[in-house]
């Protein structure tokens, strides 16, 4: 930090084309230093394009919880590597595998990227919900209703052009896992059935059914394997690279991303959606229909859990059968809890548990890691990360005037 | 000469935020004294009392009972020393029982197990004693408030409590009730035992304390023998300006009748009959006060009123237009403006921002947004609102659940109050208010009447009430008892009325 | 030198994705023994992974050719799609799937070892053994393997007496032991005296059920369930995994690989019968039977296709 | 004759069997129910039991005798307890979030541990496990002896249900569980310490659930296989809403949670025409439908899932 502060300032000082890098690092410190210090040089910054730019996305809060994140990821590292250490493992050569599967080049990061799609919308699926005032546990099954529902109608139509036949089965998949996510807030609405034992309920009975069809129904002919028909050509989401499994799915995550700040943002339902959660006596008594609003917001959040299951199954796999996730759904929980149900949280929280699954990978195959460490590591990672988020709220004060001392300033 | 029983020296506490509630505070309490602590919202009162109950811990200074210093680390440690508090915000626990609530973290006779009937007979005991009429088998959540509050002061007795500490006690109460209050609080006193009392009513401060303490900001401004101040001088030692008693407000203009009750009649939530055939007309131009102690059905005519209550017969009409039963959002565009009961349950998301808060109504109508929200619009209008009411906080980016409670009313107001509605609905718009937010909200509550509304005030504060109304209707059990002019009427008779005898009957 | 873990020291690399755990005790560790036995025969180095997501199925063939591994094999059908896919990227490695029937030239092969002969051969003992008439067979999941053991269990034991009574379930499970063992216990109370679990780690608890019942177990699923279990298990249909594994790899190192898909059984030796042990004891002329049985399939004059529909 | 004779026998197993599918659910659930009525959801319990059964073997093996099992499995989830209510109560962290935190650091933890020690294949042999005990007289009534024939573990779970009924309603720490469930903060100005209440609740209520898992490990069977509990944590935590956080609640969901289980096993069992996915989603449609029929809007304790933030 000392080392950030004597650089940063004097770049910042005396070289207005500092790099957006170095003002990064920068604005981290300012925020770090907490609000209202160097408010006048925020100002300064934030008179630049650049500036104004980072300011938005990381606003100070932002910025510190970032910070305290990252730290925290790096501490359940430190613990992982003891306990690799402990079995007789190699750290060092573990998390050389992790770095090199998750970003060690292009197509390592890429490949993050494929398996942070699904997580991103199993993230924004309990996000919702969330924001609404309610848990979601059942992205899991709600992602195997979407796949169901997007395979029925990407094996199908093959005659229709890809530009109109896709997007039509990523709506069947939006839809599939939306319906199952509506019976639940339907349930909740008409009978006050609690959505944690009926979401979980219905993971089962969604599995199950997958289990069903494609062993019977939807069986491909001849019905030698429990899988369906593949999907036809038309509804395929197309790779970006060859030798990359990337696939427009990404893109399409993003963009659910930038709806998901839209809807709670920009529109009204999702202002109301917000005040359902957050006060319900409120919302009835500025004459809001929070039934109508839970109803939809769990129609829209098994929607995403459908959306992961139809980008899976037209992303990846290009046919249903059972057990196509690997547990996307329960993932999701921890992306969007970890990115603490904002936008850009939940793509971060992405990355990071697709970074540990390719890293994890790699570290099975190189480093000859069991694949029980990796749970391990994945569960020290989320403890980290939750209980660093408490840091932010309680000690952040201490920590700062601890700070301050340290640095002998002010 | 009585001794000091507790002596609390130089007291700091500053919140997570940098709130300073309390900035060297020194006070002393004599044994068999009645000391009050006075103070605007916001002034540390309740922190301070917080401290001395082991709630919260102190930054810096030393507390002292019977002269040696004491380290109150738990509420457990204070209950040691005797001290019993009565919390502003009740700490009973609805779903127990009366004697779950008092014996809750008392050793019991045949420890591990309940003395639920050996309890329930001391309980009675107490009850009787101070004539409480308390049932100690009831659940918490079936008692009115009134009782609610002698369930706390049983509880601290109950832990053989020698310095008792009630804060606002009297928000709640009923002019009955406060006289059965102050009877007891004499009674106490009589024993020895020592009382520290905090209320923003003056008038009550007079009658009962034998001393004063007043804060301000954070800071003990003074403390003086009750005697030896006039209420004028305490107001302005607390507010630290002149404050008005009486709201200035001209004589009322009233016009076509606005909001039209006819025969209304509702069930309760446990589906008993909570309104008896009621009819009311509030015309525009005039307050209709509604008298009467808390759970006699005031909660459930505003809702019907709001469509937040389904009512069993009769009729709402709005301006002439039937909203019997119609959607909360259908009356609410018959600009209908609403003060709900209590800010905390249904008036704030307390986590959400001001200007989050101040659109709830308004988020569906342009200019707030057409398609979509229009937040710059809605950051600049809450800017102004802010202004305009006067709340004190940096700015609208904060949450409403870190603003005092005055300041969240104010909220509250600015939201209702911004658009002028025709039919203002308030209920217990100033609870816990310090004078000076009273005479604020009443101040625009009459600004409001002046400008054509027809406004429905609910109260418990019967001084409040014949204050601002200009015509007053008492209820009782869910019957309207009768009409009443504030300008010929008598407390007592208001009084009975609240207690159930019919405006006829008394003349 | 920070490659070392991957440097081509000229070592054979083999390695396999698994969709399940080593000790499942079934089906995985079948397939784990088969690989440690190629370590040892071949002098092999080996890599697996364990609990293989669906998802990961393409990445994982990938990764392991990228690390430059010389033989790469996915245990099971679901693995199929994926190998045929990175088998095209990587022309210089060998890839073998087991439980189907797929190849590609030149370097995908694949396996299966006849399922529906096993369960016909179960099916058959089951009925020939069987007092109240009623035999079960209990499966985890309805695939390929289990499926077809299934449906050979069926025609085995009507082959054997059309009037005996065959029930097939499925536990829906893989390692739910307690659900197994629930299952055998409510199948033993319907009357059923012998019981052919194939499910893995669920088989486990089937032989609980049945120790405490003291019903017998005729085993399928390929591993040797009697080893372990060896007063409740009569004999076990036991599927020799390692040396079909091992045949193949050697094949990619003496240039006899072929890309085709094989099927192997009891004419192979690949399928064969335990040693019998367990809580009752076979009459010669039962065991002349089951003798004459085997030998009948091998030789062809049985085939079990007859006599499934 | 014959016939009723063999419906008798039906119903007697059916009740058996019953019984056998709920009782580790009824453990668990009794174990959360401490925590829950102290304001606290467990989500972990999956992996706690995981971490409880796998403990349990390794107990009973050592040892050589399942009580053994029984004891180390109940430490082992004490340790987890502990660092639950770290978590949540101390730290204040998201409950749901450290709940699975918790689940999958077992599902690796239990996997890394059980290699390490009972090597890649388990035997049951060398773990002794419990054997059922029946009860004299009572285990001879015809169609409802069975019931008094079952493990140890079993009648304890039975005997946990009255035991912790009267525990919360009759003692002075039962109030103090449940108003620190209902309102912290009344609690503590009552004079109770609410951190100690939830660390104890959470504590002895993981040790509880630690003995579910050894239940599965050491009583219905004598080995631990990877993920053996498979689910049944989870519907733990959902018998406990539904049995609407009342001891006699919960023994009547799981109950009727193993029937549907038992429902669905038998008519496999005697080879149904329906799909055997449908059979095995039966114990959950039941849940969900009883649920909507019957139970209607829930009672939580008021501070469910809260942390409680001291001034
Ligand atoms: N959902 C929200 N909750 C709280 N505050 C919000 C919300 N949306 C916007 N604001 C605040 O309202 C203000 C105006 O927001 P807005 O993004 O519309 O600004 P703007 O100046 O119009 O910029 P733009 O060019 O992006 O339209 C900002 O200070 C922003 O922080
Ligand atoms: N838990 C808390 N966290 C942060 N600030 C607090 C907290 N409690 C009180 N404050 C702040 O401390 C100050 C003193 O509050 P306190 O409750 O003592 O006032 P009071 O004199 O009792 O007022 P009132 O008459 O409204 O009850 C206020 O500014 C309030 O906003
Ligand atoms: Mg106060
Ligand atoms: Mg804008």
């Amino acid at each position: 930090m000392i080392y950030y502060k004597k650089n940063c300032k004097k770049r910042l000082t005396n070289d207005s084309s500092a790099t957006i890098m170095n003002k990064q690092i920068y604005m981290l410190y300012v925020h770090v230093r907490g609000k209202g210090i160097l408010e006048a040089e925020m100002e300064n910054i934030k008179q630049k394009p650049v500036g104004l730019l980072i300011l938005r996305l990381f606003p100070p809060e932002t910025a510190w919880k970032l910070l305290i994140q990252i730290l925290s990821v790096f501490s359940a590292l430190l613990v992982g590597a003891v306990v690799i250490k402990l079995i007789g493992g190699s750290p060092g050569a573990a998390y050389r595998a992790l770095l090199v599967g998750s970003m060690g080049n292009l197509k390592a990061v890429m490949e993050t990227l494929v398996k942070a799609t699904p997580l991103i919308f199993t993230g924004l699926s309990f996000a919702y919900a969330a924001k609404a005032g309610l848990i979601n546990i059942g992205a899991e099954g709600q992602l195997y209703m979407g796949g169901f529902l997007a395979t029925l109608v990407g094996s199908s139509f093959g005659w229709m052009p890809l530009i109109i036949h896709l997007p039509i089965t990523l709506l069947a998949g939006f839809i599939g896992g939306g319906l199952w996510g509506l019976i639940i807030g339907w349930l909740k609405v008409k009978f006050g059935a609690n959505e944690i034992i009926t979401t979980v309920m219905f993971n089962y009975v969604a599995i199950y059914f997958i289990s069903y069809l494609v062993t019977g129904p939807m069986i491909e002919p001849p019905g030698t394997y429990p899988q369906s028909r593949p999907i036809t050509d038309t509804a395929i989401l197309p790779r970006f690279f060859q030798g990359s499994r990337l696939h427009w799915g990404f893109i399409v995550a993003l963009l659910c991303v930038f709806l998901f700040w839209f809807f709670f943002r920009k529109l009204k339902v999702g202002y109301e959606s917000r005040v359902v959660g957050s006060n319900f006596e409120a919302a009835k008594y500025a004459g809001m229909k929070p039934a109508k609003v839970m109803i939809l917001i769990m129609f829209i959040a098994g929607g995403m859990g459908g959306l992961a299951g139809a980008n899976e199954i037209l992303g990846i796999q290009g046919k249903l059968f059972q057990g196509f996730s690997p547990g996307y759904g329960f993932d999701g929980i921890a992306v969007a809890l970890v990115g603490m149900n904002s936008p850009f949280g939940i793509i971060l929280g992405g990355i990071l548990f697709g970074a540990l699954r390719s890293g994890g990978n790699m570290m099975q195959m190189i480093a000859k890691v069991p694949i029980s460490t990796i749970y391990i590591i994945q569960s020290l990672v989320i403890i980290f990360v939750i209980a660093g988020q408490m840091i932010t709220l309680e000690n952040r004060r201490k920590l700062l005037a601890i700070f301050r001392r340290n640095n002998g300033s002010e | 000469m009585s001794i000091n029983i507790l002596e609390m020296k130089n007291i700091t506490k500053t919140f997570p935020g940098g709130v300073i509630a309390n900035k060297n505070i020194n006070l002393k309490l004599r044994k068999g004294e009645v000391h009050t602590l006075l103070g605007e919202n916001g002034a540390g009162k309740s922190t301070i009392m917080n401290i001395l109950s082991g709630l919260y811990s102190p930054d810096s200074g030393n507390i002292l009972i019977n002269e040696k210093p004491v380290s109150l680390n738990s509420p457990k440690d204070a209950i040691k020393y005797g001290i019993g508090m009565v919390y502003q915000h009740f700490q009973l626990i609805p779903e127990l029982s009366v004697v779950e609530n008092v014996i809750l973290g008392i050793k019991q006779r045949r420890e591990p197990f309940l003395d639920i009937k050996g309890s329930a007979d001391r309980i009675l005991e107490y009850s009787n004693k101070y004539n409480m009429g308390i049932d100690p088998c009831a659940m918490v959540w079936q008692l009115s408030v009134g009782q609610q509050q002698w369930v706390e002061i049983i509880k601290a007795l109950y832990r053989g409590a020698r310095i008792l500490v009630l804060d606002e006690p009297t928000a709640v109460l009923i002019p009955q009730e406060i006289d059965q209050l102050f009877n007891m609080i004499r009674q106490f006193t009589a024993a020895d035992f020592s009382v520290i009392f905090i209320s923003h009513k003056i008038n009550e401060v007079k009658e009962i304390s034998d001393r004063i303490t007043i804060l301000r900001k954070g800071q003990k401004v003074n403390t003086v023998e009750t005697s030896e101040v006039s209420k004028p001088e305490l107001a302005e030692m607390m507010v630290g300006r002149e404050v008005l008693f009486k709201a200035y407000k001209k004589k009322a203009v009233p016009g076509v009748p606005a909001l039209v009750l006819d025969k209304i009649e509702a069930d309760n939530s446990k589906g008993l009959q909570a309104l008896k055939i009621v009819s009311l007309a509030v015309k525009k131009g005039e307050i209709l006060g509604i008298a009467g102690v808390d759970g006699n059905g005031q909660s459930e005519l505003v809702e019907v009123i709001m469509g937040l209550r389904k009512s069993t017969s009769g009729s709402v009409k709005v301006m002439d237009k039937d909203v019997t039963n119609a959607h909360p959002r259908e009356i609410l565009d018959c600009s209908v403006g609403h003060i709900p009961e209590d800010r905390r349950v249904s008036g704030l998301m307390l986590e959400m921002n001001l200007r989050e808060n101040l659109i709830l109504h308004d988020y569906h109508t342009v200019p707030h947004s057409k398609f979509l929200l229009n937040w710059k619009f809605i950051k600049e209008h809450a800017e102004k609102l802010i202004e305009d009411y006067d709340i004190r906080t940096p700015n609208s980016d904060v949450l409403a659940g870190k603003l005092s409670g005055g300041n969240q009313q104010k909220l509250i107001l600015a939201r209702e109050l911004h658009g002028n509605p025709d039919i203002l609905v308030a209920m217990h718009a100033t609870r816990g208010l310090d004078v000076g937010a009273i005479e604020y909200v009443h101040k625009n509550i009459i600004a409001q009447r002046d400008a054509g509304a027809a406004i429905l005030y609910v109260s418990t504060e019967i001084d409040e009430l014949l204050n601002i109304s200009d015509r007053i209707a008492v209820i009782h059990s869910g019957e309207i008892m009768g009409i009443v002019n504030p300008d010929n009427v008598t407390i007592k008779e208001l009084g009975l009325m609240m207690a159930g005898s019919k405006k006829d009957t008394l003349l | 030198g920070q490659k070392d873990e991957i440097a081509d020291d000229g070592k054979l690399k083999v390695a396999i994705l698994l969709p399940g755990v080593i000790t499942d005790q079934g089906w995985n560790t079948l397939a784990y023994n088969a690989l440690k036995a190629m370590e040892k025969n071949l002098d092999a180095e080996i890599a697996y992974t364990e609990n293989t997501p669906a998802s990961d199925y393409e990445e994982l063939f990938r990764g392991y050719a990228n690390a430059g591994f010389d033989v790469i094999m996915g245990h099971g059908f679901e693995f199929g799609d994926a190998a045929k896919l990175v088998a095209k990227e990587f022309q210089d490695k060998y890839f073998i799937v087991t439980s189907t029937m797929i190849s590609q030239e030149p370097n995908l092969a694949s396996f299966v070892i006849n399922d529906i002969e096993a369960g016909f051969v179960e099916g058959y003992i089951a009925a020939m053994l069987t007092k109240t008439g009623k035999i079960g067979t209990i499966g985890g999941m309805e695939i390929p393997p289990i499926a077809n053991q299934q449906k050979g269990f069926l025609a085995g034991a009507k082959y054997y007496n059309p009037d005996v009574e065959v029930n097939a379930v499925y536990t829906g499970s893989f390692h739910d032991i307690a659900k197994g063992k629930n299952m055998a216990k409510a199948m033993i109370e319907t009357g059923v005296d012998i019981l052919t679990p194939n499910a893995d780690e669920t088989s486990l608890g089937v032989v609980e059920a049945a120790r405490e019942v003291g019903v017998t177990i005729v085993a399928g699923g390929g591993s040797d369930l009697g080893e372990k279990n060896g007063d409740i298990v009569l004999l076990s249909l036991m599927q020799d995994y390692g040396r079909v594994f091992t045949l193949l790899v050697q094949s990619t190192l003496d240039g006899s690989f072929k890309a085709e898909p094989l099927v192997m059984g009891l004419a192979e030796g690949v399928t064969s019968l335990s040693s019998y042990r367990g809580n009752i004891t076979l009459t010669t002329d039962q065991k002349v039977k089951i003798d004459t049985l085997v030998a009948d399939l091998i030789s062809g004059k049985v085939d079990p296709m007859d006599y499934t529909d | 004759m014959e016939v009723s004779n063999t419906i008798l026998q039906i119903i007697s197993s059916f009740i058996e069997a019953d019984l056998r599918v709920a009782a580790p659910i009824l453990i668990a659930a009794i174990g959360l129910l401490y925590m829950e009525k102290a304001g606290v959801v467990n989500i972990g319990a999956e992996g706690t039991m995981l971490i409880g059964a796998l403990a349990g073997s390794i107990g009973a093996y050592l040892f050589q005798n399942p009580w053994m099992g029984a004891l180390v499995a109940a430490l082992a989830g004490g340790l987890v307890g502990v660092m639950f209510a770290y978590l949540v109560v101390t730290v204040k962290a998201n409950q749901i979030v450290a709940g699975i935190a918790i689940n999958i650091l077992a599902l690796g933890g239990t996997t890394t541990v059980n290699r390490i020690f009972f090597g890649l294949n388990a035997s049951s042999s060398d773990i002794p496990s419990f054997t059922k005990v029946a009860i004299p007289l009572l285990s001879e009534i015809p169609v409802i002896g069975s019931l008094f024939n079952q493990l140890g573990l079993a009648y304890l779970a039975i005997l946990m249900v009255p035991f912790t009924y009267y525990l919360m309603k009759k003692t002075t720490i039962g109030l103090s569980i449940r108003s620190v469930g209902e309102h912290p903060e009344s609690a503590d100005t009552a004079g109770i310490n609410v951190f100690r209440i939830r660390y104890g609740t959470i504590i002895i209520g993981s040790m509880i659930i630690g003995v579910a898992g050894a239940y599965l490990s050491v009583g219905l069977l004598s080995f631990f296989s990877e993920n053996m509990v498979s689910g049944r944590g989870y519907i733990a935590l959902a018998s406990v809403i539904f049995g609407k956080w009342n001891a006699f609640g919960v023994l009547g969901a799981t109950l009727l949670f193993g029937f549907g289980d038992a429902l669905q096993i038998r008519m496999q069992a005697i080879g149904s025409a329906i799909p055997y996915q449908f059979l095995l989603m039966l114990p959950y449609l039941l849940t969900v439908a009883a649920w909507s029929g019957f139970v209607g809007k829930a009672v939580a304790p008021k501070a469910s899932g809260k942390p409680y933030f001291k001034g």
